[in-house]
């Protein structure tokens, strides 16, 4: 089964005459049309400020926006969702109001060389600050991380952050043995789940980690939201990152008081539309089968990589079961950047680039890559076609 | 729901105006057991409303005590129904009652416990006090 | 001349069976259809992520939201404009970009009691870092500030931060006396725009001040998405203040060079539909002679406090020429909060309680006001209207 | 504009289909003269590509010179076109010169100077080396 492309609207886009192809997925996702109707909805019916009036709209858009998060704690069996304008908000935010408070000289943070970009600069700016330790996972031949170097670096590590799923390689990381094994010596696990909640229902409280961040923009919700989910132990020991309206409970002159609850970490008029836009996404979403919708899109990435790689392409990825349905690839004689744009030309969408991933790509020994990345919507009808107007560039260019 | 309750907000739901909704939620503020403004503390306090509001809510031979006073009078009314709710009942009786009987009121704008919904916080304060 | 309301698909709206009258402008504002339609626009035919790829959908989603930039920058005539989520998190990005590098022990930071929240705890909380010394403006009884404390506080000050327009009493302060002088001592002066942005077009450049901070939801753009301006001089001693993909120029292990540009401050995927709503708020109001409708809505403004005094409310605010269309009340013999329910029963939107400025409300010795604030769409005729509702309510309740 | 750029500006404008754009502007690569690989540094290179892209330009007897060199076709056959418009004209040509010329191709995407649009940064450097 595939999600109706009718519930799409953008689906229908012609890009240069042709029928628009939309394979950058891992970069942004489309929305479906009730996602873009309930933000109508409310800018159109029930506009108005959140948490602080009596009147009507000001209750039914308190309502809509709280409902969001019950809807996002539920969808996540999280004890705590706070709202951030994306999974990079999130990330800065836990190193702020956590890192900030809970770290001291010479702990370490352990990251992986798979990280986004997004996951490893908060953390460089921490050490800026605090005289802290940075320490990478190296990635394998075989695109996984190696665990062994993993135990080996345990030593001093007070946070191990690590990628649910790499937007450039698709794989999907062992994060159950690494919040095990960090746990046994006392270290907090943030995940990375930009990638990972697209594609699966993750039960965060179940998974035993301790930060999750996410953006709504990757899983059909709109731009500018996304989220932290802490367990209660971790929200109680963050303090307020950034102060304003809606966060505090008293302001004198001498000093403040703050919310005891999650809008401590949401200061000034929040993302009101964003949430409720988000709130559909999830709504919709609790209606796919998602598991069956995951297998599918996984065998159109395998059978994808196994084409181009018949073509003669260098596959960055492996296409296990509950990897991403990410497919970075080069052309020795084809500079990505040409292919994108002739791809585009067919009207193909894919991206190429280092994906904001820099060291992974230098440990790849590349500069970047061409990715093409599929989801919901996506057939392997257009697999087909896209591995064959791939044919037609190299024959003509290549 | 004890008769009185129900009673009264069958009342509610036959009143079509809101206006007029408030005019009987007004007299309901009688209903209330007074706790004497010497007697409001921070502890008795009841966040999320812009009113003065405070109740003071205790058990006494297995049946709930409530008293309560705030400035504003629609917070006073929805003080008058719940203890019309819950006053000289039993812990069980009170541990049964969820506070959406307050929605038939259909005066609450919202549902959420915010700022400006002291509403569910009065009641949450009630099933606090018997310790849930 | 009034807008058209028909621009304006909420005013349809009925609130308990009644007509809306929705004077809640201070807390936000409705969104002209051509906002919605905008961000519509974007989801349905060209939603993409911006700065990175080289697909079409993907280089008309960047001119898009770069084109907001550009919009903004001309309307406020300013060299540098970042995007924030809004007012509150503009002024936090200030105190950590550039307070945290450019404050020292000893330091003040001069605000004023008028001052919102958003302009209060993020120095409150600077201060629990850095070892400064915050000191307030008084107001005084004619609701203006004590520019004589003003002159007598200037020791030792390195930033002054000021509301221009206050949201409580309407009040807009002389900001011009107040950059000139502080620039005279070598102070940077920050201006928290939100209430002054939404009435009039500021020409930053020329105000001379240092950075300025506002939200779009407060002048018919969509919720989460601000700016904080900033001139070539504060912009150059800013430090990147969140990490993550798009601000960065190269990432390594070893550390990370940044971008050169706004990029530097917005990491990770922007607030792109957001931008795109904001641009067309601001090309509807190019449309509109701002002037004009300000005099027209402070006229309402007067006459509205002057009937409401007439009824025996106490007022808080003066309506000269250019102060903003807003009214904050009391009466004697009613609670704000119950007036606020009345209101609400016959579809006026009013706002109650601390309006986020709980020291402005201290010095006033009140709780709360109830607060009518009049935007564009409004006219004349909701004023009567909302006087007479007041009368009723008074002689049902008062 | 000289003629030589305002026949392939032509050129392109005649061509719909857009894969017949880029076999064109394949062969306008080899109008630019190269700046050899050993030449390439941090100062020559061109920020927004995702390829590596090089130019060097400067002025000789008031005359523009440049050369330039990209490990991507488009970008190479793109710098070609800009050769074609800059390479041996005079500086007060090259300063009337405005880089919406490069829209006529019909090729770009986006017009906005970026990470993912080199284009219009390679131009850049251009008006930079003649001073602007
Ligand atoms: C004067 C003033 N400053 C700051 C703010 C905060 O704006 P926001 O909540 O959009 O961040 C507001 C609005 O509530 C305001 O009126
Ligand atoms: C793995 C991963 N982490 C973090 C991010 C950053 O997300 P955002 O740009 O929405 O903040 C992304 C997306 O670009 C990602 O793929």
């Amino acid at each position: 089964m595939v999600v109706p492309r009718t519930d799409f609207p953008i689906l229908n886009r012609e890009i240069h005459g042709k029928k628009l192809v939309y394979l950058d997925n891992a970069a942004t996702t489309q929305k479906p049309k009730v996602v873009i109707d309930a933000m109508n909805n409310y800018y159109e019916n029930y506009n108005s400020n959140v948490h602080r009036a009596v009147h009507l709209m000001a209750g039914e858009a308190t309502d809509s926006y709280e409902s969001c998060r019950t809807t996002l704690k539920n969808w996540f069996n999280a004890e705590r969702a706070i709202f951030t304008s994306g999974t990079t908000e999130a990330i800065n935010l836990a190193a702020h109001a956590w890192g900030k408070e809970n770290l001291r000289s010479g702990d370490v943070v352990l990251m992986t060389e798979m990280e986004h970009h997004s996951d490893i600069v908060p953390w460089q700016l921490l050490a800026d600050d605090l005289d802290i330790e940075l320490r990478y996972i190296p990635v394998k031949e075989d695109f996984t991380l190696d665990l062994e170097a993993f135990d080996a670096s345990l030593d001093g590590v007070k946070l191990v952050c690590i990628v649910h799923t790499s937007n450039v390689l698709g794989v999907r990381n062992p994060i159950e043995y690494v919040i095990e094994k960090s746990h046994s010596i006392g270290a907090k696990v943030l995940i990375d789940a930009a990638q990972g909640v697209p594609h699966k229902q993750i039960d965060f409280e179940k998974s035993g980690a301790d930060f999750m961040a996410m953006s709504a923009h990757k899983m059909m919700g709109p731009t500018g939201i996304g989220a932290l989910l802490v367990t209660e132990e971790i929200f109680q020991s963050m303090r307020p990152f950034m102060g304003g309206g809606d966060m505090i409970q008293t302001v004198t002159l001498k000093g403040s008081t703050y919310q005891d609850n999650e809008h401590k970490f949401e200061a000034g008029t929040p993302k009101i539309a964003e949430a409720i836009g988000w709130k559909a996404a999830l709504d919709y979403m609790a209606n796919i089968d998602l598991e069956a919708e995951h297998s599918r899109l996984v065998e159109i990435a395998k059978w994808t990589s196994s084409q181009l790689e018949d073509l003669g392409a260098t596959i960055y990825g492996r296409y296990s079961e509950q990897d991403a349905a990410v497919v970075s690839f080069l052309f020795d004689n084809l500079h990505p950047e040409d292919l994108a744009h002739y791809l585009d030309a067919m009207g193909f969408a894919i991206r190429t680039g280092h994906h904001c991933a820099q060291p992974l790509l230098e440990r790849l020994g590349v500069k970047g890559t061409a990715r093409a990345s599929f989801y919901l919507y996506n057939t392997m009808e257009e697999a087909v076609e896209f591995i064959e107007a791939v044919k037609y560039v190299l024959e003509k260019f290549g | 729901m004890n008769e009185a309750l129900e009673e009264i907000l069958d009342e509610f739901e036959e009143i079509e105006d809101r206006m007029e909704k408030f005019e009987f939620l007004h007299d309901l503020s009688d209903e209330l057991n007074q706790l004497p403004t010497e007697e409001w503390t921070d502890s008795t306090r009841i966040d999320g409303c812009q009113s003065e509001a405070h109740v003071k809510v205790w058990i006494d031979s297995g049946l709930v005590q409530f008293r309560g006073g705030a400035d504003a009078s629609i917070v006073a009314g929805l003080m008058g129904i719940i203890s019309i709710a819950v006053h000289g009942q039993t812990v069980e009786y009170v541990r049964a009652l969820q506070p959406e009987f307050l929605a038939r009121t259909g005066l609450l704008n919202s549902l959420t416990p915010s700022r400006s919904n002291g509403f569910r916080n009065i009641f949450s304060r009630v099933k606090i006090a018997i310790g849930e």
